[in-house]
């Protein structure tokens, strides 16, 4: 009997859900599911208990895993080998390559792709926009200025904000692939080029984050994303920049997309983040366990899983081919986007979710994000300061 | 003015009744010695004075003051615990000085004090130790230092000597008197040693099972015992009780013991006019081992107090400087006191000497004084 | 106990005044103490729309019992939608083993230490003490190597190990230090009257140790209740305790929040404890040495 | 009588004898091994290359170095000594205050002592949560207090870089001094009566009685209730990371929260182990002539 | 075979030495009572005979074997405590039964013993109550209990009497005795009460500082005291001394007193042999206070062991039984016994008689027995 156990931090609503339409699928092809989830921490929980498993070479099969933490633990000899199955399933013609290098590890699959989230988005409420005559979002960070000018004068919060380090770098890293387009970006945060970092761009970056940081009420440390979402929704705040879970709280709350809420694209030309989850698979011992995980990697990257699981999510698939009639506008748009990006070179990962740098050199970046928004840090000093800790992250 | 009145003061714990309405008055500056057997609640009585047991019927007054609720520590009184209760954490010193430093005296007058009391108490060199490292009669006098040192309107002492021998004792009790006698302090104070109490009070006070049975000087509570039991536990060794009959004797009252050949007749002298009434009856005739000893000089002589019977010894128990002496009369083990030069063997007969002018005639139902 | 019993029946102004003080200054506590718990109460008995909409502090406008139910019955633990129910038992079969065994090794390590001293039995003592500050995150690690390597991993024995181990120094402390001050007269009558090592603990030691067993049961029954990090890390699938499930149901960063459930949750994560708290609280019994020994 | 009898009574006696260290000798070897074994491995691990999972290859004090270059770290140290600090003194003052009130014969003890002691039965997630919300000016306290009218009322700590830190004392205190007043609690009930009646007659009040003899005599209860406080200082990191993520930005940031940020989420595991050993040499360096003077004292007592 | 042996035995408590080189030896059935000034080292002693102290130097035997290494356990030896640790936890017969569990005795049993024990002892009624429950007395009779229910090869107790009233005191002074007579046990006891050493012990071990100072039977260790020391500390009131000179008077040994006008001579009788190295030399001259009475009966007579001499009161002290007369000689306080109905007011000249066959001497210098 093909056993797996799935090591995850998808527990709640629609995640959950999710991963129960994956467990049925599984069992109802015999399999045997091993439910291991452990939230918290954006996975860091997760991660943690992982490696304890390691160690005590008890490793789970399948493990919630993303990035550039699968050639991590790649590297480690840690993963299997899902070649056979990838072929019999033609996973190189349907699966984005720029996905594809992230699953792959020295040229073999060792992970399967789940869905795509795109993380530069802006949610707006359209009645407070209303309110100082703008009908749509903005489409440069000029406009967005302006925009919120005239929010906070007529006495909106521009910007609804939380307060956790990984809010900050999102917004952050809009605003470099929109200041300093998708090649800047790719230097700055996926190839850590020192010019790119120490450039007058990046300064503007860093000045830009000032501004916003006067868009944003004064409660907002501390706060989750959903509680910021909330106040677009309640119209207590104009506009949110969040990757698409955020549509999650607007459907659940029955608002329609367009109507009851905007969602757009931050500016920037043609760039597009893309935040992946996916499952790695760990070496296992045991017939039943090896069966069980190329099972499971073959559902996962099945159509039916693929549309079930990111109707439920509020992403997109990972896979093309997958048809998206019963998907949102916004879903529908994000892979118009995803498209068009992918041709002009702007379908990059996402630093701020762990998708372009391993955690260390992200987590250097991030530490200077937040702590330049969190206090009156000058930009240069933020670049100096940035350029500092990529440096002593990386040796 | 510290004078001590206890108006029908009762105490229970639960169910059990401790204390049944006690009435005890004291001047300012007496010496009120509480005597008992175990158990009879002098502990708790002088824990309701100090004020540290729940609430009790009656009223507690300290001169005019009515003190029930007072609290403890603003009643002005010193106390030394039958358990000493030393502070575990503190130093001997600390634990003398502790009530001093409380009401704010001078380190310099502290010093003084602890060094006074160190001295008369003889644990100057125990001063820098824990109580835990102290002997049983060390912890006593580090307890009664924590009294001596304060200067209160009332002391209360509880057993304060029990665990000290002989020589110390005697030296402390002269303490005790000296400092009553300078500090003219009101001072209650409970013990089981006769000569303490004898030698100490101006006052005693006998209890039993919580009821007061006398309250009186030591010489009246010595020679004119209330009832049995107040003769029987005052001295030692205890009165001898023999049931006898009063008669009248040659127109002399006199008080006749049953023995099997013949009965003992002795005659009363001066005989109060309240035997008058029990001639004829049986009554409990009561004499002090030390009025009963070996014969004496004179006591042939008409007149004399004395009379003079002859007995068979039974057992003897020498002491050092007396010999109790064991006889049976009238069925119970009457103990004479002999001086150890005239003791007999058992078995001899001797010729003992009553001292007639020592006795008490009791009730033998009511076992109240006639 | 320092008060003097008896004046309850003390009339005095002073007196009143005092005590009502002291009731005030208590209820004020126990006012800060019990906000919170309010707060999660009341959020726990709202819906998720008037949570949506309103002030957290605010009195629920309609009192429901669904996120209670729900959190118990059907709330997602992972896939398995069946409520933290069956977590609880996870739960139990971890914390009773493990603080009944570490209270009484510690119990009888403070009893060993104290009133049978050995030589060195003070630098033992301090050694053992320092096992309180190695922070767990620490022997994350080298402990799963462990378990693996004796095939403890991801058994719920192996998680009584854990506890054990790392509640000994705390148990150890409380008991040597309470132990510290009963008089060692105690163990020699024991002694002299014929009572070996174990007698004597078993009859003498251990029931005048109520308030301090009181005191650790609660203390470990907190830390291995409430432990996350060992509980996801060396158990996992159907043995994780309820406070895993707990943290999957609070601490999701994506998806819908909904707190109501999460607080409901938390409390009924809690009750155990609670209930511990309450039962064992009727055992800080008084003055227990009291009158026994002199000086 | 046999030889074998006397020699096995021998064997039972020098049994008896050696009973107590025979007793704490399964205890102390497992601290030895997991607490001292597993300290010098991270020990270890604080001059190796490791980084996601242990390794042994020697890298010298190149972590230690980084750890030390690290603002964040900087932050974190610091934090924990005024978190450390703080939260250790009120706990220990609010949890003798609350054991000697409590100790009054009062008429709802077992309640009282219930509510005290309760938020410790909560995970720090919960208490996290719970205050986030509390102190949050927009959602918490400030806000309630403005729409009671106090519109001036500003409480507005767990947003302000520099205050953030006493928030998490706040929380950390309300959870944890409940437990420190149940400690408290059960050594007064071991305290002799006759010696409070001693004092009494001292003439001491009744503050007087607990600061002068009761709490002296109590004194081992504050080596149990300190080395608790400063382990729970020490290890609190699901209070930070639910109270404040350790935020805003890292302002609230503690070793533990560093370390495990190190260790686990960016795979620094080398300077993970070099942070940790760092937060052990500093509870040493404090807990240990503490310690040192406690137990020196103690025998001198016995 | 319970006789008793210390050999050597010394004890130091850090720096402090407490025992220092102690020999005794008792035999099997013996009754050996400690006294010694509070702090000498009795209990310690005790505490080193029942094992629980740790290590001191010498060897204790009981019969012939070493016990040094024994397990107190497995001494079978019942021990009262000084401070009487009681079991708080358990009832007063829980207390009492509890060594009688240990050891297996079953439960009927066990009932029967602690009924005896409850009746010898008077607290039948207190069976059930846990020990913060009793007062002082009734603690340490609980205490005595625990003892006295078991039957062990030695008994040591500790003071077991001194919280108990006189009467009390009697009683268990003659229940110890007679079961002492009864089960052949040996006893180690102490006590600071004379009269408890007096008559229940064979033989008194006197100590001061950790030094034994006498060993010998009590009749001995009274009349024949080794030292000053015994001499003064055994005895109550204790024994006068007065600094005097042995002189040659009329072919006769005599004390020659110093005093204003003229010395007091005291003529010896049938004086020692030791006597005579000492002829004009200083010595100590001690009396008892009742070897200084009153004009005796036939002290004129010549050949009478008594001599005669006039004195002035300076103060007397009632004691009940006898008044304790001090008359300065010698430049001391001197303390005569005399008989109530005799004694003089204070400032009277009165004629004592000194009753020489019970006098000792010692050399001032070494403080020994001439
Ligand atoms: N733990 C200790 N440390 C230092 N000295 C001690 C310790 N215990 C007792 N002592 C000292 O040893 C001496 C002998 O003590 P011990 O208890 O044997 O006296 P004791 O003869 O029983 O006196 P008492 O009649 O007062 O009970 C005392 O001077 C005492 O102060
Ligand atoms: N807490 C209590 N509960 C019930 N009875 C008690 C309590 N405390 C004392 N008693 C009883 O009250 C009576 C009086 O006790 P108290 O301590 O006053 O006696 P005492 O005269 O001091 O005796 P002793 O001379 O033995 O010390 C005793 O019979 C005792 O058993
Ligand atoms: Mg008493
Ligand atoms: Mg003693």
């Amino acid at each position: 009997e093909p056993t797996a156990e799935v090591l995850h931090w998808w527990t709640s609503g629609g995640e959950a859900k999710a991963v129960s339409a994956l467990k049925e699928d599984f069992e109802a092809r015999g399999g045997k599911w091993v439910d291991s989830p452990v939230a918290g921490g954006g996975g860091d929980a997760a991660m943690t208990v992982l490696r304890s498993r390691v160690l005590s070479g008890d490793a789970p099969a399948a493990v919630q895993l993303k990035g550039p933490a699968i050639q991590d633990w790649a590297e480690q000899g840690a993963l299997a080998d899902l070649n056979d199955v990838a072929e019999a399933e033609g996973w190189d013609k349907v699966i984005p390559p720029a996905i594809q290098s992230v699953m792959k590890y020295e040229g073999d699959y060792v992970a399967v792709p789940v869905n795509i989230h795109r993380v530069d988005w802006i949610w707006a409420n359209p009645e407070l926009l209303a309110k100082v005559g703008a009908t749509e979002a903005p489409k440069t960070w000029d406009e967005f200025n302006a925009l919120a000018d005239k929010l906070k004068a007529a006495g909106i919060t521009p910007v609804a904000h939380g307060g956790q380090p990984w809010q900050d770098a999102t917004v952050f890293e809009t605003v470099v692939l929109g200041l300093g387009g998708p090649e800047f970006y790719q230097q700055a945060l996926v190839d850590l080029d020192e010019d790119a970092l120490k450039s007058d761009t990046m300064k503007a970056v860093f000045d830009q984050m000032r501004k916003i940081r006067g868009y944003v009420d004064a409660d907002f440390p501390g706060r989750d994303w959903n509680l910021a979402t909330a106040m677009v929704m309640n119209g207590n705040a104009a506009m949110q920049i969040m990757g698409d879970w955020a549509k999650g709280e607007f459907l659940a709350a029955g608002k329609v997309p367009g109507k009851d809420f905007i969602c757009s694209a931050t500016p920037s030309e043609h760039g597009y983040l893309f935040n992946v989850d996916s499952f790695a698979m760990f070496n296992v011992s045991g017939d039943d366990k090896v069966e069980g995980q190329k099972l499971l990697a073959e559902l996962i990257v099945g159509q039916k899983f693929q549309e079930t699981f990111n109707l439920l999510k509020g992403s997109i698939p990972a896979r093309l081919g997958v048809p998206l009639d019963k998907f949102d506008d916004c879903a529908k748009k994000s892979e118009a986007d995803l498209l068009a990006a992918q041709d002009a070179g702007g379908f990059l990962p996402s630093m701020a979710h762990g998708m372009a740098l391993r955690g260390h050199l992200s987590g250097a970046i991030i530490d200077v994000v937040t702590a330049h928004f969190n206090s009156d840090m000058s930009s240069d000093e933020a670049v100096s300061r940035l350029v500092e800790a990529v440096e002593l992250a990386k040796d | 003015m510290a004078s001590l009145t206890l108006d029908k003061v009762r105490k229970a714990f639960g169910p059990v009744e401790v204390l049944k309405e006690i009435n005890i008055a004291i001047e300012d500056g007496e010496f009120l010695v509480l005597v008992g057997p175990s158990g009879c609640g002098k502990s708790t009585l002088l824990n309701l004075i100090a004020g540290l047991e729940g609430s009790s019927d009656g009223e507690i007054r300290i001169g005019d003051r009515v003190i029930n609720d007072v609290h403890p520590k603003d009643r002005n009184i010193a106390m030394v615990f039958q358990s000493y209760a030393l502070y575990p954490n503190m130093t001997v010193r600390k634990n003398i000085t502790f009530g001093l430093e409380i009401r704010g005296v001078s380190a310099a007058e502290r010093d003084k004090a602890v060094a006074d009391v160190a001295k008369l108490l003889q644990i100057e060199a125990l001063l820098d130790r824990k109580p835990s490292q102290l002997s049983g009669g060390q912890r006593q006098r580090v307890a009664m230092g924590r009294a001596l040192v304060r200067d209160p309107d009332i002391f209360l002492f509880d057993e304060p000597l029990s665990n000290l021998d002989a020589k110390l004792r005697v030296d402390m009790r002269t303490e005790i008197k000296k400092l009553h006698q300078r500090l003219g302090a009101t001072i209650v104070y409970v013990t089981h040693d006769q000569i303490e109490a004898m030698t100490l009070a101006s006052r005693i006070a006998v209890m039993k099972d919580g009821i007061l049975q006398q309250f009186d000087t030591p010489q009246n509570i010595y020679e004119r015992p209330n009832n049995i039991f107040v003769a029987g536990f005052i001295g030692s060794p205890s009165m001898n009780f023999i049931n006898a009959t009063l008669i009248n004797d040659n127109r002399n009252l006199a008080v006749s013991i049953k023995r099997d050949n013949d009965p003992i007749i002795l005659p009363l002298k001066d005989a109060p006019e309240s035997y008058q009434s029990y001639v004829g009856k049986d009554v409990v005739f009561g004499i002090r081992p030390e009025g009963l000893t070996h014969k004496r000089t004179g006591s042939d002589e008409p007149g004399s107090q004395y009379v003079n019977f002859d007995c068979k010894v039974e057992v003897i128990e020498p002491t050092g400087a007396d010999t109790m002496t064991v006889v049976e009369i009238g069925g119970k083990e009457i103990v004479a006191r002999v001086r150890p030069d005239r003791s007999p063997q058992p078995g001899e007969m001797m010729t003992f000497s009553a001292d007639m002018s020592q006795i008490s005639l009791f009730d033998p139902v009511t076992e109240l004084r006639i | 106990m320092a008060d003097i019993q008896h004046y309850s029946h003390d009339a005095g102004w002073k007196h009143t005044i005092l005590r009502g003080l002291l009731y005030l200054v208590l209820i004020l506590f126990a006012a800060y103490y019990l906000f919170p718990l309010f707060v999660m109460i009341s959020t726990s008995l709202k819906s998720l729309d008037e949570i949506r909409e309103g002030s957290l502090i605010s009195l629920p406008r309609v009192i429901t019992f669904d996120a209670w139910n729900y959190a118990w019955n059907e709330a997602c633990v992972g896939v398995e939608c069946s409520g933290i129910k069956i977590y609880f038992w996870n739960s139990v079969k971890m914390a009773v083993p493990a603080v009944l065994i570490s209270t009484f090794l510690g119990a009888i390590n403070g009893y060993a230490l104290t009133k049978w001293r050995f030589k060195g039995a003070n630098i033992v003592f301090a050694l053992l003490l320092f096992g309180c500050f190695i922070p767990f995150q620490v022997v994350l690690l080298p402990m799963s190597q462990v378990l693996g390597s004796l095939g403890l991993a991801s058994s719920t024995t192996g998680l009584v190990l854990v506890h054990v181990v790392y509640g000994l120094c705390f148990t150890t402390l409380f008991f040597r230090n309470y132990y510290v001050s009963i008089p060692d007269e105690l163990v020699k009558a024991a002694t002299i009257d014929g009572a070996g090592f174990f007698t004597i603990f078993w009859r003498i030691i251990l029931p005048i140790s109520t308030p301090i067993i009181v005191v650790s049961v609660i203390w470990q029954f907190t830390q291995i209740w409430n432990d996350f990090l060992f509980g996801a890390s060396f158990a996992s699938g159907d043995n994780a305790p309820m406070t895993v499930a707990l943290n999957n149901i609070v601490n999701t960063t994506t998806g819908v929040k909904q707190y109501n459930v999460d607080m409901a949750t938390a409390l009924l994560t809690g009750l155990p404890t609670l209930l511990v708290y309450i039962l064992a609280g009727k055992y800080f019994v008084r003055g227990l040495t009291a009158g026994s020994v002199k000086g | 009588m046999g030889a074998s009898s006397s020699t096995e009574s021998n064997l039972t006696a020098s049994i008896q004898r050696h009973l107590s260290k025979i007793v704490v000798a399964p205890s102390f070897a497992a601290s030895l091994f997991f607490v001292y074994g597993f300290i010098l491995w991270t020990g270890y691990m604080a001059f190796s290359k490791s980084r996601m999972l242990p390794v042994w290859d020697w890298a010298g004090l190149r972590q230690y170095e980084r750890l030390w270059q690290m603002e964040r770290w900087h932050v974190a140290i610091e934090n924990l000594l005024i978190f450390g600090g703080l939260f250790i003194v009120i706990c220990l003052f609010l949890g003798c205050l609350l054991a000697v009130l409590l100790d009054q014969r009062i008429r709802a003890e077992g309640v009282l002592r219930t509510i005290f002691l309760y938020p410790m039965a909560l995970s720090f997630i919960v208490t996290g949560t719970v205050w986030k919300w509390l102190l949050n000016p927009g959602l918490g306290l400030e806000s309630m207090m403005h729409d009671l009218g106090w519109t001036s009322f500003k409480f507005d700590w767990l947003v302000n870089s520099d205050m953030a830190i006493y928030t998490v004392v706040i929380a950390a205190v309300w959870q944890a001094s409940g437990f420190v007043m149940a400690m408290f609690l059960a050594a007064l009930r071991g305290v002799d009566q006759d010696i409070i009646r001693a004092a009494y007659m001292d003439g001491a009040s009744l503050p007087r009685i607990y600061f002068g003899i009761i709490i002296p005599s109590i004194r081992p209860v504050f080596l149990s209730a300190i080395v608790v406080l400063a382990h729970l200082a020490v290890k609190s990191f699901d209070l930070v990371i639910a109270l404040t993520g350790g935020g805003p930005g890292y302002s609230s940031d503690l070793p533990a929260t560093f370390m495990y940020t190190m260790a686990f989420q960016r795979n620094q595991l080398g300077v993970g182990a070099a942070s940790a050993m760092m937060m052990l040499a500093t509870v040493m360096a404090i807990i240990v002539p503490y310690l040192y003077s406690e137990l020196r004292g103690g025998k001198k007592n016995g």
